[in-house]
């Protein structure tokens, strides 16, 4: 029982001696334990976001032909810092007749929402906790990150914060069905919830089994973060914000981390469940190698999400809404069936075997889809009136209201 | 260990508040809420049951997944209840809605 | 057991870690409210009207089929654990399942209570 | 006194006194959140006894689904907003008296029966998964399964219609 092959059991066990040795109860030595562990990672997850917000700035420096912050520190490193300092001490105002403990609250619980769902990630082989329904509890938990939305919209006492939170939240709650049907695919093809047992049970990554389901719960992971291009709701180069539009200092900045930490974490969660989390060569010998591999594949998939935002335009919340209920919720419907009828004949084929008649199911589906888009589109072109005429708008404007109807209208 | 009758108990209690709610309140949601207490106070003495008694069978477990399917199809069809009384009547007061009443 | 009390412990930090910061971030800053800074901040117009606006139905219908198909999907989760010990007829009635579900999203479609506008 | 009971009557404490909250007041904001509350203390209940996929569900489905959509519609209808004023109609007396007689009775069920101080044995680890497999099976709960399927597709339909007019100016 090395450092090397048991890195937190090792120092686990000398922790719990240590505490034992005082004179402590076995019980009481668990809690502290278990209290230790949570804090440790809760602090490195909080405070990693520091760094993130440094990558998310470099990168998106570099897709606009800039060069990001590089006055403080190395490389800009600092920069974060500089901002967090400032931010510490900036007002926090409460603008009249809000709600005051809820309007406090609102932000608290957004970002716990998301700090949680760290509590279940399978960092390396053997730690983090394993409970037998963490597929479902990180649905949970983002009902958390949802009421917070909901509770600083309302308590903001301002229309457009309140207009602004209900729009988002039917933004997350109509993106979470094709998350929860995508997560459905890597819990039926593992045959338990558990997030160590979905890490276990990858010996060949879902990605190849079930690319289509990993596409679905990426892009609808994406949307109910409400990063770009499903930002819309809170577009700081065309409206002010969002619903955080009245916070300002310290409590605007937990919105701030929550969201940032909320793209990290679903980068971690799609590499756990479809990109095989801590597994890859030696992994299993050398935890901590495991841990520098989820490592990667969560950067590999945050550097989508922000690759995404650094070259999507943004869509319109119709466009949204009939993507979400539309498109992917019936396509993950479909997709489930297939996969678990397909799965129920395919059972003896061995992990290879399974992997690639998946994949070539996934493939026939998304060969259809794409067909089925292309025909849908070429329908739309054709009904579209536009007569582009030298001189004229091309696109066919909508007939003027005739005065008598404006009347009417104003009238009722 | 947890004796069951705390559980059961504790099930009473939410169970009459609840009810205090059902009967006392005026707002059709606030109705509703009392409502969901009610059914919660229920499935807690569902799973009570089932972890004291027969823990190794999921009969237990069976009832409380229709009592949540229950609860959700009541809510969604309470609210629409409601949101079409209040287009009409401009009020979701449910002693002001009292055509039925004479 | 075991995991849950570790789950407890870190539900509660996740909720004192923000809440930190909060209070943090009210002591060392500065408090000079007035009521111009205090005022809703609504592109520099006075506020007209009532804040809690009404509206659309819309949101109410979004919210309505994701209950329905949420409450549904968890249904399908130890479904989908058990998935392979299940002899055929669990997997067909698992589909019908599906199926009902689909029915639920096409009538909504065909209703139009999907559309936004 | 076990640590597992110190939780219990904390969470118990802090159930009832959310409920408390929720049926009596008068903002229908507040008492939707704390309805939340009281759900997800309900949620650490079904922890401790170790059914552990019911406190997840519960989450999701009450907290996730059924109190945004209550607050949804409280956001919907203005009127009940501004209402701070008594929210408990004339008949509140009387509704006290039922609730104290149903809990008293209750309990006194409760009290007289000769219930076990501990479970009979351990939650099989398997216990979703036997869960899942008695849903599909014809000799378990096959009816109930699909039936709540049905009635899940009712409601739909029913709730969208009749909330649901097509906007005919």
């Amino acid at each position: 029982m090395g450092i090397l092959s048991q890195p937190v059991g090792a120092i686990a066990e000398w922790l719990r001696n240590l505490l034992l040795g005082w004179g402590l109860s076995p019980g009481l030595t668990t809690v502290l334990l278990y209290l230790i562990g949570a804090g440790v990672l809760a602090t490195l997850v909080q405070t990693w976001v520091i760094f993130l917000i440094w990558y998310e700035r470099k990168i998106i420096g570099r897709f606009q032909d800039r060069l990001g912050p590089n006055r403080v520190g190395p490389y800009g490193l600092l920069q974060p810092f500089a901002d967090f300092i400032k931010i510490m001490t900036k007002e926090v105002i409460i603008p009249e007749g809000a709600d005051k403990p809820i309007y406090i609250l609102g932000p608290i619980v957004m970002d716990a929402g998301v700090l949680m769902l760290w509590a279940v990630i399978p960092l390396m082989p053997m730690v983090g906790m394993d409970i037998n329904v963490a597929a479902l509890y990180t649905i949970a938990v983002g009902a958390f990150a949802t009421l917070g939305i909901l509770m600083s919209g309302w308590a903001s006492n301002n229309k457009f914060a309140l207009v602004s939170a209900i729009r988002t939240v039917a933004q997350m709650i109509s993106y979470e069905v094709p998350t929860v049907l995508a997560l459905l695919v890597p819990v039926l093809l593992a045959g338990t919830m558990s997030l160590q047992g979905i890490v276990e049970a990858q010996h060949v990554w879902y990605i190849v089994a079930a690319p289509l389901a990993f596409l679905i719960y990426f892009i609808s992971s994406v949307a109910e973060v409400g990063r770009t291009p499903f930002d819309l709701l809170e577009a700081e180069s065309e409206i002010v914000a969002g619903f955080h539009i009245e916070y300002s200092g310290m409590v605007f900045a937990i919105f701030y981390v929550g969201d940032f930490l909320h793209a990290f974490t679903i980068g971690a969660l799609a590499a756990v469940l479809f990109l095989g989390g801590w597994r890859g060569p030696g992994a299993e010998a050398f935890p901590l190698l495991g841990l520098l591999y989820l490592w990667i594949k969560a950067f590999a998939v945050y550097f989508l999400v922000v690759w995404a935002r650094g070259s999507l335009p943004r869509v319109r919340i119709d466009q949204m809404m009939n993507f979400s209920w539309k498109f992917l919720t019936p396509l993950a419907l479909v997709l489930l069936v297939l996969t678990a009828v397909l799965d129920y004949f395919v059972a003896g084929w061995g992990a290879w075997g399974q992997a690639l008649s998946h994949l070539v199911m996934n493939l026939v589906v998304g060969w259809l889809v794409l067909r089925y888009l292309q025909a849908w589109e070429k329908a739309r072109a054709a009904r579209r009136p536009v007569v582009a005429q030298p001189g004229q708008y091309p696109v066919a404007r909508p007939p003027r209201p005739a005065v008598a109807e404006t009347s009417t209208e104003a009238a009722s | 260990m947890i004796p069951l009758d705390w559980y059961l108990i504790l099930a009473a209690a939410l169970f009459a508040l609840g009810l205090f709610g059902v009967l006392a309140r005026k707002n059709a949601v606030a109705i509703l809420m009392g409502v969901e207490l009610m059914l919660n106070a229920v499935n807690i003495n569902l799973l009570a049951f089932w972890r004291y008694r027969a823990p190794d069978q999921p009969v237990g477990m069976a009832f409380a997944v229709i009592v949540f399917a229950v609860a959700a199809a009541e809510v969604a069809v309470g609210l629409a209840l409601f949101i079409a009384v209040y287009r009409r009547f401009n009020s979701v007061a449910a002693d002001e809605i009292n055509l039925l009443k004479w | 057991m075991d995991s849950w009390i570790y789950i407890g412990i870190f539900v509660a930090l996740s909720f004192f870690f923000p809440a930190l910061l909060a209070v943090l971030g009210w002591f060392l800053g500065p408090r000079r409210p007035n009521p111009v800074k205090q005022d809703t901040y609504e592109c520099g117009l006075e506020t007209v009207g009532e804040t809690w606006v009404q509206f659309k139905i819309q949101y109410y219908l979004f919210a309505l089929v994701f209950l329905i198909f949420d409450v549904e999907l968890v249904f399908l989760y130890p479904w989908a654990v058990a998935y392979h010990k299940l002899p055929l007829y669990g997997v067909i009635e698992g589909v019908i399942f599906v199926v009902m579900l689909a029915a639920a999203l096409v009538y909504a479609w065909r209703k139009g209570a999907l559309e936004w506008a | 006194m076990t640590a597992m009971q110190i939780v219990f009557l904390l969470t118990a404490v802090v159930a009832l006194f959310s409920a408390f909250r929720v049926v009596t007041t008068p903002n229908m904001v507040h008492a939707a959140l704390w309805l939340i509350v009281t759900l997800s203390s309900v949620a650490v209940l079904y922890v401790l006894l170790s059914a552990s996929f019911f406190a997840v569900v519960q989450i999701v489905v009450y907290v996730g689904a059924i109190a945004i959509l209550m607050m949804f519609v409280v956001m919907l209808t203005r009127r009940e907003m501004r209402d701070r004023g008594p929210q408990l109609g004339k008949q509140w007396p009387w509704a006290a008296v039922l609730a104290v007689l149903a809990f008293g009775g209750l309990t006194w069920l409760v009290r007289s029966a000769a219930l076990p101080a501990s479970p009979v044995g351990e939650v099989p680890a398997t216990s979703v998964a036997d869960l899942g497999a008695a849903l599909v099976n014809p000799g378990g709960f096959v009816i109930p399964f699909e039936i709540a399927s049905v009635l899940l597709l009712a409601a739909l339909i029913g709730a969208v219609y009749v909330a649901w007019t097509r906007r005919n100016s």
